[in-house]
């Protein structure tokens, strides 16, 4: 797709069309539905769902409650730890036909330096993504709330690696802009935003939470208003690429975002829907570029490469 | 097309969903069934699972929802034909708007998904257990390991027996007594694990009542095939939503399931089930 | 309903649920329904529309922006200003046959407590809820998003009345259980949650804003997974009685918000869609009780009511 | 049941929605109308409008929506009969939703609501302006004026054109010239007016219409009332959502409009306004 092609922290991206972490597993989707997958695999790029230091199992089931057009997930961030994901997760990722952005999370600072220098020394990974909605065991304080916690962050893995930084804002705090700018200046590559909103069901007729881990993360078409607002704000204040997400299902919705000022888009929980979501998207906004409905909005300047 | 791995228990699914057309619709007392015309259609393996959703209008039923597709198994996908048949009851907003589409209406698919069930190993005799909807991944079950494959079916009254129909045989149980053996379907279960004869159980159905399945079964050292459920937002192992518990920490269901073997499991009172 | 009768901060009231605030203008609706309207009122009490102490026009138009399942709005706080509200609206008010209370907000501290003191030789009124949901124009700060912004304003308001003080909690806050908490201890007499989420939208295929407000507040069904977290946050923070709201629509949704911890419910944009919505949430609420579907949720302790 | 207040411009609506079946569907062109049964029907007034949503899935289209009920003017309310008639154009998921149901099928509807119009205050000559979907509350008006009601009516092309079949006699003209007078049904009005008999003008269409008309009577001194659109989500004054700038200020159009004196407006290009 000539006229989406993107340029993303020194990536030449085919289009502008990503993956939300932790909303499409290549792996198992390539065991449902085997090498076609690779063939035409349905993003730009590839994030991998957030890896902590050590394996978690996640949270206890349920984790999915369906909202009105969304759905609140308590997943608990399962995965198999950074010595499981090196051994297992990597060599698998690596045959993906697209650049592999993994995302990372960590309870201190310096788990998340481990993290950094580990998939620092992989050549397999194009760019690292600082999943921060989660609290510093250390201090308390939500890592992505605090402009001073995000800066204290980079201060300590900025240093550790060459290969982009990326920090994913959560929309959970009252000034995501201003930790936007502390990210920027503190050296992040990019931004990318919004993290699931907190959310709540409970079980029909009780008192009950329903959820395992008793709240979840809010995501869906319903959060599509939110994230715009967000992404508004954080674009006015931050000049590094910005990956927005939050409620994406067309190529109309993806070309908003990037009207707004986000140079990539990513898709999550339409993927549920449509596993080829991905595609579908990046296809819509093609059609849109060759009709010259996006000419406005996205230039060759707004995606960083010579017309 | 119909790539098979993992042993015989998957086929592939085509990749992404399409949009398919309903060629008819029919009922069985509360139950629907409706056949869709799936070309692209790999013929699945018992035990398999599609997610659906209707093409127009999939969502603003009773509370604001549909949004996620629903996970329905395939009641059948009749060799020869490019059609694939569902078994569904109205629970809830999702299997209402599904309830609704007539004959020439569209459907999203994805799938089949998931493994299916395994032949019994030492081909001994196969016994199928089903309740409610969950007959539904034993007809196809029961049509490929032919008619010696005895299906133990339980509903709560006669009207709901009727549902019996979409098997070609079996022994019934309501609740009410108002069809077959009044009680449990796992009664009739015991009385035929008591018999002698080694057997194989392949159980769908209600969360109570796969349990009672497993620990009759695993008291009597019988092996046993439980098709679970839990809430699914995917089927394709991208949301992580799915799991349950197993002896070897959480499986995700549509991956690794929806049959997994009894022994796995520690219960199958799987929190947060279909219903 | 003697099934629901509920004790508010002194008042008896026929049943729990009232209407948010900006969400339904009674002089208005008996302009379009007559007086019938006064004689199946939809709500146990009535919340006035946000008073400001100057008149204000509101936003440009548009104002409103669809969402699934939702709505942003950007209306603006339009209203007469506290000396146009006590000479038109309040006579008005006083004709209805629910308890009036009447919602302010301040763009500084002095500001709220003009009203506030206003408000307070004033019969009519019943209780005064502050929006807190703006900037303090002296700090920059929202008056809503920090505790400290919070304590300060109440420390301020709270001697010049002995009317119930409710503070209206903004969910667009890192962590609205401590802004709660700060409000009790100043001496709040209740809170209500949540107001809208920041949110915005495009005109369709171009990259400028389409609410005239640039920016606005999302409100309806989708809201209602993060209203209840939050709720569940304040819940376990504070022992003041809790107006919950966000995209209540039916009496299963109201009856998580009691269940989860709310002495009132407020339904705010599911009158836009069913006039009579209060009447209807609280009808369903009545026959939920009826089938002791709400005994284990809404026992006479958790109203307040001598069974 | 017909309480009016507010002068005669004015029917109160009955308390809340009430659920209400389609008795007929029908279409003219790209336009639809249909046809409803309101039992507890007051006699509403022209250029007043109801709150339309259907009674099943409203929500589940394009982009996931519609969620609010849509603003539509009534076309007709025959007397004697408990009959409430709408005409409408599918122009985004609200409209195709309700374009969708047939004879049977049931409607959530609020109203009437809002102000209509007001007769010509010297008893002269009315002159009918419309545009499209717009010509829709000139029907009952012109009904009710009698036929010395003259209406000019401008479509895209002949296939729109069909539309003035609904109203009882009209001059009409067509953007591309296919049906009637080729170009602007202002371009009628001009004629009309300049023909130099007294007359009040009542127009409803989209924006760029309704400023041509506002424009061109303020320059002769024409009296007009024109109904104007702007984006609604309660219809009953609750949102404060759709207002649009008067010389006093802003109104809400639900409250104090949909027709509204020229003479009140600065312009009448209402920013975001249905379409
Ligand atoms: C592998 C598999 C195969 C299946 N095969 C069949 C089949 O062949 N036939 C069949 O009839 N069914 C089958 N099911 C079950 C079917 O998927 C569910 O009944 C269906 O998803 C229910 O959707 P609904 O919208 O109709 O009801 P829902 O409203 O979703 O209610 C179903 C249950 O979901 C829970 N629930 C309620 N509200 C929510 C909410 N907002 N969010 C999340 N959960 C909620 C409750 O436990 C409720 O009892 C299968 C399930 C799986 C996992
Ligand atoms: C008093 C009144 C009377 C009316 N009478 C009639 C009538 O008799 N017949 C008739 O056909 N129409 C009438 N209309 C217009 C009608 O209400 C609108 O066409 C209708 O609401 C459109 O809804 P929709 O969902 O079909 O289209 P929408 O998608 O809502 O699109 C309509 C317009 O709304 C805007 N829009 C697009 N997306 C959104 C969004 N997400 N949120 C908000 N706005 C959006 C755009 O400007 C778009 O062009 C009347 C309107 C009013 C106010
Ligand atoms: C089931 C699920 C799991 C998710 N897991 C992760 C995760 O592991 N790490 C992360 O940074 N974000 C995670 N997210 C957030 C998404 O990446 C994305 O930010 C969010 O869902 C908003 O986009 P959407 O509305 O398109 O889904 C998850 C979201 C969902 C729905
Ligand atoms: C159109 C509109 C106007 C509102 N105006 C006010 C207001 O003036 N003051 C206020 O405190 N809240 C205002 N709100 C917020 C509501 O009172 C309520 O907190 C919010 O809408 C969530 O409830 P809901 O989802 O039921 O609408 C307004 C909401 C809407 C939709
Ligand atoms: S349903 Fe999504 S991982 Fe199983
Ligand atoms: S449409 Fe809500 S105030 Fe007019």
């Amino acid at each position: 797709m000539p006229a989406l092609r993107t340029e993303f922290c020194g990536l030449t991206l085919e289009h502008p069309i990503v993956n939300g972490s932790g909303t499409f597993d290549a792996i198992a989707a390539r065991r449902a539905f085997g090498d076609a997958l690779l063939e035409d695999f349905p993003f730009a790029a590839y994030v991998s769902k957030t890896v902590t230091l050590e394996p978690r199992q996640g949270n206890a089931p349920p984790r999915l409650w369906e909202l009105p057009a969304g759905l609140i997930n308590s997943i608990g961030l399962p995965n198999r730890g950074l010595e499981g994901y090196l051994e297992h997760d990597l060599p698998r990722l690596a045959e993906l036909p697209v650049p592999l952005i993994v995302n990372v999370m960590g309870f201190t600072r310096e788990e998340v330096a481990t993290l950094v220098e580990a998939f620092t020394a992989r050549e397999e990974v194009a760019a690292i993504e600082l999943n921060v909605s989660c609290p510093n065991v250390k201090t308390g304080l939500l890592m992505g709330a605090e402009p001073a916690e995000v800066s204290g962050l980079l201060d300590l893995v900025r240093p550790l690696t060459r290969k982009p930084l990326i920090v994913k804002l959560t929309p959970n705090a009252t000034n995501p802009a201003a930790v936007a700018q502390a990210a920027q200046d503190a050296g992040a590559d990019a931004v990318s935003l919004i993290n699931t909103l907190r959310g709540m069901a409970l079980r029909p007729g009780s008192s009950e939470p329903w959820l395992g881990g008793r709240t979840g993360g809010v995501s869906g078409a319903g959060v599509r208003g939110v994230a715009l607002a967000l992404l508004d704000s954080v674009a006015q204040r931050v000049s590094v690429p910005i990956i927005a997400m939050g409620g994406v299902q067309s190529g109309a919705d993806a070309a908003a975002l990037l009207g707004a000022g986000a140079r990539l888009v990513a898709v999550g929980t339409e993927s549920f829907r449509d596993p080829m979501a991905g595609r579908r998207v990046a296809g819509e906004l093609e059609e849109r570029a060759e009709k010259g409905q996006l000419s406005a909005i996205l230039t060759p300047a707004s995606r960083k490469i010579p017309a | 097309m119909s790539a098979v791995a993992e042993g015989s228990r998957r086929t592939l699914a085509p990749l992404g969903r399409r949009r398919v057309s309903v060629t008819r619709r029919c009922s069985y007392g509360p139950y629907v069934v409706i056949h869709c015309h799936d070309e692209s259609a790999p013929a699945p393996r018992p035990g398999q699972f599609y997610m659906l959703a209707s093409a127009e209008r999939w969502g603003g039923g009773e509370g604001e929802r549909p949004y996620l597709p629903r996970a329905l198994s395939f009641l059948r996908a009749p060799a020869g034909t490019d059609e694939v048949h569902f078994f569904f009851e109205d629970v809830g907003p999702g299997t209402a708007r599904l309830s609704e589409l007539e004959a020439g209406e569209e459907l999203w698919l994805a799938g089949p998904f998931g493994v299916g069930f395994a032949p019994p190993s030492d081909g001994g005799r196969a016994l199928l257990v089903g309740g409610g909807v969950g007959i539904a991944p034993l007809a196809a079950w029961q049509d490929e390991l032919g008619l010696d494959a005895d299906a133990l079916l339980g509903f709560r009254d006669a009207q709901h027996a009727e549902g019996a129909a979409v098997m070609a045989a079996a022994q019934l149980a309501t609740d009410d007594g108002s069809a077959g053996h009044h009680g449990l379907v796992t009664e009739l279960l015991a009385a035929e694990l008591d018999g002698g004869e080694e057997a194989t159980v392949y159980a769908c159905g209600p969360p109570r009542m796969l349990e009672a399945v497993r620990v009759m079964c695993s008291e009597r050292a019988v092996p046993a095939q439980l098709a679970l459920e839990s809430g699914m937002a995917c089927g394709f192992g991208a949301c992580f939503g799915c799991v349950v518990a197993t002896r070897e920490g959480y499986k995700r269901l549509c991956l690794d399931g929806p049959v997994l073997d009894a022994a796995e499991l520690l219960t199958a009172l799987t929190p947060g089930a279909g219903h």
